[in-house]
């Protein structure tokens, strides 16, 4: 079984590796952003096979974090880039 | 031996390598951000095949979390502000050869090193021996605030100090008035709403948890601190009854409560930093508590200044 | 004094400065000045009280929190400690006297109020000096380091303008890859030795390859930090572009601490590891740092970047220590090997009551005159003496002029050149102390020229003024004091005076 | 945990120490400065954490553990210290690297 | 293997492949709101049932409901990132509409 998790982890990580192309791609941040949060998941997926691969209960945690600030990132761009972008907008309609 | 591990810390080694190097060399400055966040995840990952899950929680809320949110700010600074990047002249091939050569070397020569290492024994042992007397039970966390508390003692000591140096940066002591629109009844706000109870219950969890398992002081903090920024983010700005006097009191106040202790032992005619077998344990809780509560709030103060900064930029002139 | 008095005083050398630092923070702007003076005196005494203490009691280990090593962190007071202890105290006071009158007087604040934290960063850089001077501990250090570093850093970018951030991110970089190369190369020579406290690792310094590489990182680390010529390229701009209180703390003292640590790891950790190739290869860095410094500080136009690169080639003679201390197990007993000690550290002293004499002087010109240019400080003799006499005797000093602490500790690295028979580091000395005085009198003949078109000069307060004369004058007092300050010296350390020397003065 | 694990990490150290220490020279814009200085502490705490995970019987070593929490909330500091100097330089001037003309 | 054992790694592997799918996705649809669509959903189900398989493992009720956990948090944290950068995007091709109109 936990040469299953293993693998299961490896797999996810050559899938990570693929998904990297959209950011190298793009084309705009917003895409690549979304390539971000699935690092996150993904992330949080390897963790928690981790944890039962090596028997490690913390990993647990650390998965925890992880999802809490998933949204941080996300949340920091949007509201950097989106607001100075749509004032402009707003105030020439 | 076993091979499928050996694949996937291959694979991790190879992606880790490949995302740091992309992260310098590709174009712009969007990709570089991202693939760096990435590489963060990525040392998480490598941090948790190597048990030491301490140090992936500590990655985990600074490689994604706060310096990928700081360095996501700046990504909009630098692209937006202002007029774009004047086009920069290409780098001559001979300054790429270079480059690369240097790399090579250094790489070389630092990887033989590394494979020329003989095998010490660390103080795995010296630690596990100690670690009754440490009053706690959690190794880690024994060496952070007891065994070595004085390099703790520091690092605490660090942040203030970064913070002072931001201070200086800005060109401004303080925070800027409250400068934020409330944006009620977003999406955005409605996640903060409900994920901020769950984010303190997890600080509070985590500083709990350091006294026997991975976790702590540094940890809890960096989730509070997230907490604070979740809140900023979601619209609210730095609060009005925040006093200054107050911010330097919280910014200083992990730092201190430890030199206080530090020197009470002093007075007592122990060694600095000496805790007493009988009062280790609460001790080392108390610190924890008041490290918990500056280095939260440091971290916040760091995103929150530099976000201030950009809708309200420092008033010093620029004479040159 | 009893000698169990010492360990509380070796904490309170790091305690004390951090305290006032804190207090100064959390007070309103107008006690800073006040609290952060009254916390300097008590780091002075504490400071003053660990060198006699070490004179009467010799070298003393403290173990922090209660743990020995190799888990816990340790700290040691030595001769050469306690030196640089002592020489960062003298400092401190009449740059803080200085630095409170100029920030009072409304100087290089402009509309920012942020230079008001002034007193706790000087105060926690301070700090992590004495942190620096007394560790023990390969990982205790590095974050001593970065104590040091940040808050230097914090420091130089005070006046918030715009060459001094450009100048500041630079240092902070410079001080990143160095601090960082250390950390390297302490985590090779943990896995190595498997220990971080010095004396443990030294017993297991041997030639093997991963250590070498790992001292490589390290001195290459520290190197930075000490802008060894050519890593020097950081601290012209940085120290000129600050304050002068800070010009002064950064160039008299802030260099001088990651010297000091080449210093220690190379008599104390790497001593049967280094090769004779590697100190030649030091030296001649250091002579090049000698010549190029010099030879760049001749050609600046503005006051303060002569004084910054100065302290580029000035920094250079300090290197000269070590190929003269690196010899054959042979020649172990060999006279010369005091003498350069002597000397190498006694050009570490000299340099820094000089220095910070000659950047707190020039930042009195700057103010006078109201421009930077050396051409505008004409005619300054009748108009401004004390500063002008500061500066010349600090430049006297600079130069290794009879009878300041820069002549003995030229004269003595000279001696110890012969003695060795490595000869060639002599031209050197000789042509440094020749380019040397070129910049110092090419200032002072500008000062002592009469002008017909002569500037109304500000008014300076006198205070500002008397703070540059008594660092000059300490630079000149320790040419005559060399007997008790080498005493304190050679207590605990590798080098002391063999024998009484036979026919030979200092 | 296999004992080749560890050695691999050990010598990512290595090449990640390489990329980081000529990134923050041969990159021009200060971000990417900050983000090679940012891989090259990461390479000295993989090679701490992989030497903390050679097993002598005891389980992981904890003492490189809490160095490299240490480290990184240094790091960390250091960096949000960089940045707000970068933000600043480009804010007044324009430059986002040094040398340039404004 | 007992059945528990193989159940988990039926839905183990069920994952897996929504990952993929949605990576293949990610990288083969032609616009962005396509793709979005397609990444957040199928890796948020791909965790889902990793999650699912890998709590049939664990021993304690309390690890069980952490794994949960976990997994209630990445849905909220995938909802809210699918709606900002959705609303990002629209918000900028629009805003990039009225000033192409405008001018």
């Amino acid at each position: 079984m936990q040469v299953f998790y293993l693998l299961l982890g490896a797999f996810l990580l050559a899938n990570l590796a693929a998904a990297l192309l959209r950011v190298i791609r793009g084309p705009g941040t917003a895409d690549r952003l979304m390539t971000a949060q699935l690092f996150g998941t993904t992330g949080v997926a390897v963790l928690l096979l981790l944890a039962e691969a090596m028997e490690a209960a913390a990993l647990r945690d650390t998965a925890l974090v992880f999802v809490l600030l998933a949204v941080l990132i996300v949340a920091a761009f949007t509201r950097t880039e989106g607001t100075e972008e749509r004032r402009p907008a707003g105030k020439g309609s | 031996m076993n091979p499928v591990a050996v694949g996937f810390d291959g694979l991790l080694a190879l992606l880790i390598l490949f995302l740091a190097v992309r992260a310098l060399t590709a174009p712009g400055l969007q990709q570089p951000v991202i693939l760096f966040i990435a590489f963060g995840l990525a040392m998480a990952l490598a941090w948790a095949r190597m048990r030491a899950p301490d140090v992936a929680l500590a990655e985990a809320a600074i490689g994604t979390g706060l310096l990928g949110v700081l360095l996501i700010d700046s990504l909009g600074l630098f692209t937006r502000s202002k007029s774009e990047t004047p086009p920069q002249p290409r780098r001559s091939r001979a300054a790429s050869i270079l480059a690369v050569g240097t790399t090579l070397l250094l790489a070389g020569g630092l990887g033989f090193a590394i494979l020329a290492m003989p095998e010490a024994e660390g103080l795995a042992a010296a630690a596990a021996e100690k670690l009754g007397a440490s009053g706690v039970d959690h190794p880690v966390t024994a060496v952070l605030l007891n065994f070595r508390s004085f390099d703790t003692w520091l690092e605490i000591g660090v942040l203030l100090i970064a913070m002072w140096g931001l201070f200086c940066a800005g060109g401004r002591e303080g925070f800027a008035p409250r400068a934020t629109e409330a944006r009620p009844g977003t999406v955005l706000g409605g996640t903060v709403q409900s994920l901020l109870p769950l984010v303190l219950l997890v600080g509070i969890y985590l500083l709990w948890l350091g006294k026997v398992d991975s976790g702590g002081a540094f940890q809890a903090g960096v989730v509070l601190g997230a907490a604070g920024i979740l809140l900023r983010l979601g619209g609210l700005g730095f609060p009005d009854w925040l006093r200054p006097w107050l911010v330097r009191t919280l910014l200083l106040f992990g730092f201190a409560f430890m030199l206080l202790v530090g020197l009470s032992a002093l007075f007592a005619g122990a060694a600095f930093l000496e805790y007493p077998p009988t009062l280790a344990g609460p001790l080392i809780l108390a610190v924890e508590l008041a490290a918990t509560l500056s280095i939260g709030f440091t971290l916040y103060c760091f995103f929150t200044y530099l976000f201030d900064l950009r809708i309200h930029p420092a008033t010093a002139s620029s004479e040159s | 004094m009893t000698a169990a008095a010492l360990s509380p005083l070796m904490a309170a050398a790091v305690a004390v400065p951090t305290a006032g630092a804190l207090a100064a923070f959390l007070l309103p702007n107008r006690w800073r000045a006040a609290v952060g003076l009254g916390f300097s005196v008590l780091t002075l005494l504490a400071t003053f009280a660990l060198a006699a203490g070490v004179t009467l009691h010799g070298p003393q280990d403290l173990f922090l929190g209660g743990w020995a090593p190799p888990l816990g962190i340790r700290l040691h007071l030595d001769g050469l400690a306690a030196v640089f202890l002592a020489m960062t105290a003298l400092v401190a006071i009449p740059v803080g006297i200085y630095a409170r009158t100029f920030f009072a007087a409304g100087e290089g604040s402009g509309s920012t109020d942020q230079t008001h934290l002034f007193w706790p960063l000087w105060l926690i850089l301070w700090a992590g000096m004495n942190g620096v001077y007394l560790s023990a501990d390969l990982f205790n250090l590095y974050v001593m380091i970065e104590v040091t570093g940040i808050s230097a850093v914090a420091l130089a970018v005070l006046s918030g303008k715009v060459p001094a951030l450009t100048a500041g991110l630079r240092y902070l970089l410079a001080a990143l890859v160095g601090s960082l190369s250390y950390l390297m190369g302490v985590a090779l020579m943990y896995g190595t030795a498997g220990a971080l406290d010095l004396a443990l690792v030294a017993e297991a310094m041997d030639r093997q390859w991963t250590l070498r590489v790992a001292m490589g990182l390290l001195l290459v680390g520290l190197m930075v930090k000490t802008a060894l010529f050519p890593l020097h390229f950081w601290l012209p701009a940085a120290h000129s572009a600050a304050l002068p209180p800070v010009s002064a703390i950064l160039s008299a003292l802030v260099v001088k601490a990651t010297f000091y640590l080449i210093l220690r790891f190379w008599v104390e950790v790497f001593e049967g590891s280094v090769t004779i190739a590697a100190s030649q290869a030091m030296g001649g860095l250091g002579a090049a740092a000698i010549l190029w410094g010099s030879y760049q500080a001749l050609r600046q136009e503005r006051l303060k970047l002569i004084v910054a690169h100065s302290t580029v080639g000035q920094l250079g003679f300090l290197f000269l220590l070590l190929p003269l201390i690196t010899v054959d197990a042979t020649a172990a007993e060999a006279p010369w090997l005091a003498w350069a000690w002597h000397g190498g550290i006694y050009q570490a002293l000299a340099h820094a009551f000089a220095k910070a004499s000659l950047f707190l002087a020039v930042g009195i010109f700057v103010i006078a005159v109201g421009s930077d240019d050396r051409r505008a400080s004409v005619d300054l003799v009748g108009r401004l003496p004390m500063t002008t006499f500061a500066f010349g005797l600090a430049g006297m000093s600079l130069i290794g002029l009879p009878p300041s602490g820069g002549f003995v500790a030229k004269w003595m690295l000279l001696k110890a050149t012969f003695a060795s028979g490595q000869w060639w580091w002599a031209p050197v000395i000789v042509a440094g102390s020749f380019l040397t005085a070129g910049y110092v009198f090419g200032i002072l003949r500008q000062a002592f020229a009469p002008s017909e078109r002569r500037q109304p000069l500000r008014q300076v307060p006198k205070t500002l003024e008397i703070c540059a004369l008594a660092l000059a004058v300490l630079a000149i007092l320790i040419g005559f004091r060399s007997e008790e300050v080498l005493t304190l010296l050679d207590i605990g350390v590798p080098f002391a005076e063999p024998a009484p020397p036979e026919g030979s003065e200092p | 945990m296999t004992a080749e694990a560890h050695e691999i990490y050990a010598l990512l150290a290595a090449p990640l120490f390489a990329v980081g220490l000529v990134g923050v020279f041969a990159c021009r814009h200060f971000l990417k400065k900050i983000i090679a200085a940012k891989i090259l502490g990461a390479s000295a705490f993989l090679l701490l954490i992989a030497l903390a995970a050679r097993d002598h019987g005891e389980g992981p070593d904890p003492v490189p553990h809490a160095m490299v929490i240490t480290g990184i909330v240094v790091a960390v500091s250091a960096a949000a210290f960089a940045l707000t100097l970068a933000r600043r330089i480009w804010q007044e001037t324009g430059q986002s690297g040094f040398g340039e003309k404004p | 293997m007992t059945i528990s054992e193989g159940v988990t790694l039926i839905l183990c592997l069920a994952g897996a492949v929504f990952f993929l799918a949605g990576t293949v996705g990610l990288l083969r649809f032609p616009d962005f709101f396509s793709r979005l669509h397609a990444l957040t959903k199928a890796d948020t189900l791909g965790l889902g049932l990793i999650v699912l398989g890998l709590m049939l493992q664990v021993g304690s009720i309390a690890a069980a409901l952490k794994l949960l956990l976990i997994w209630v948090l990445a849905l909220l944290a995938s909802t809210t990132v699918c709606h900002l950068l959705g609303n990002y995007e629209l918000s900028r091709s629009s805003g990039g509409e009225k000033r192409k109109a405008g001018s």
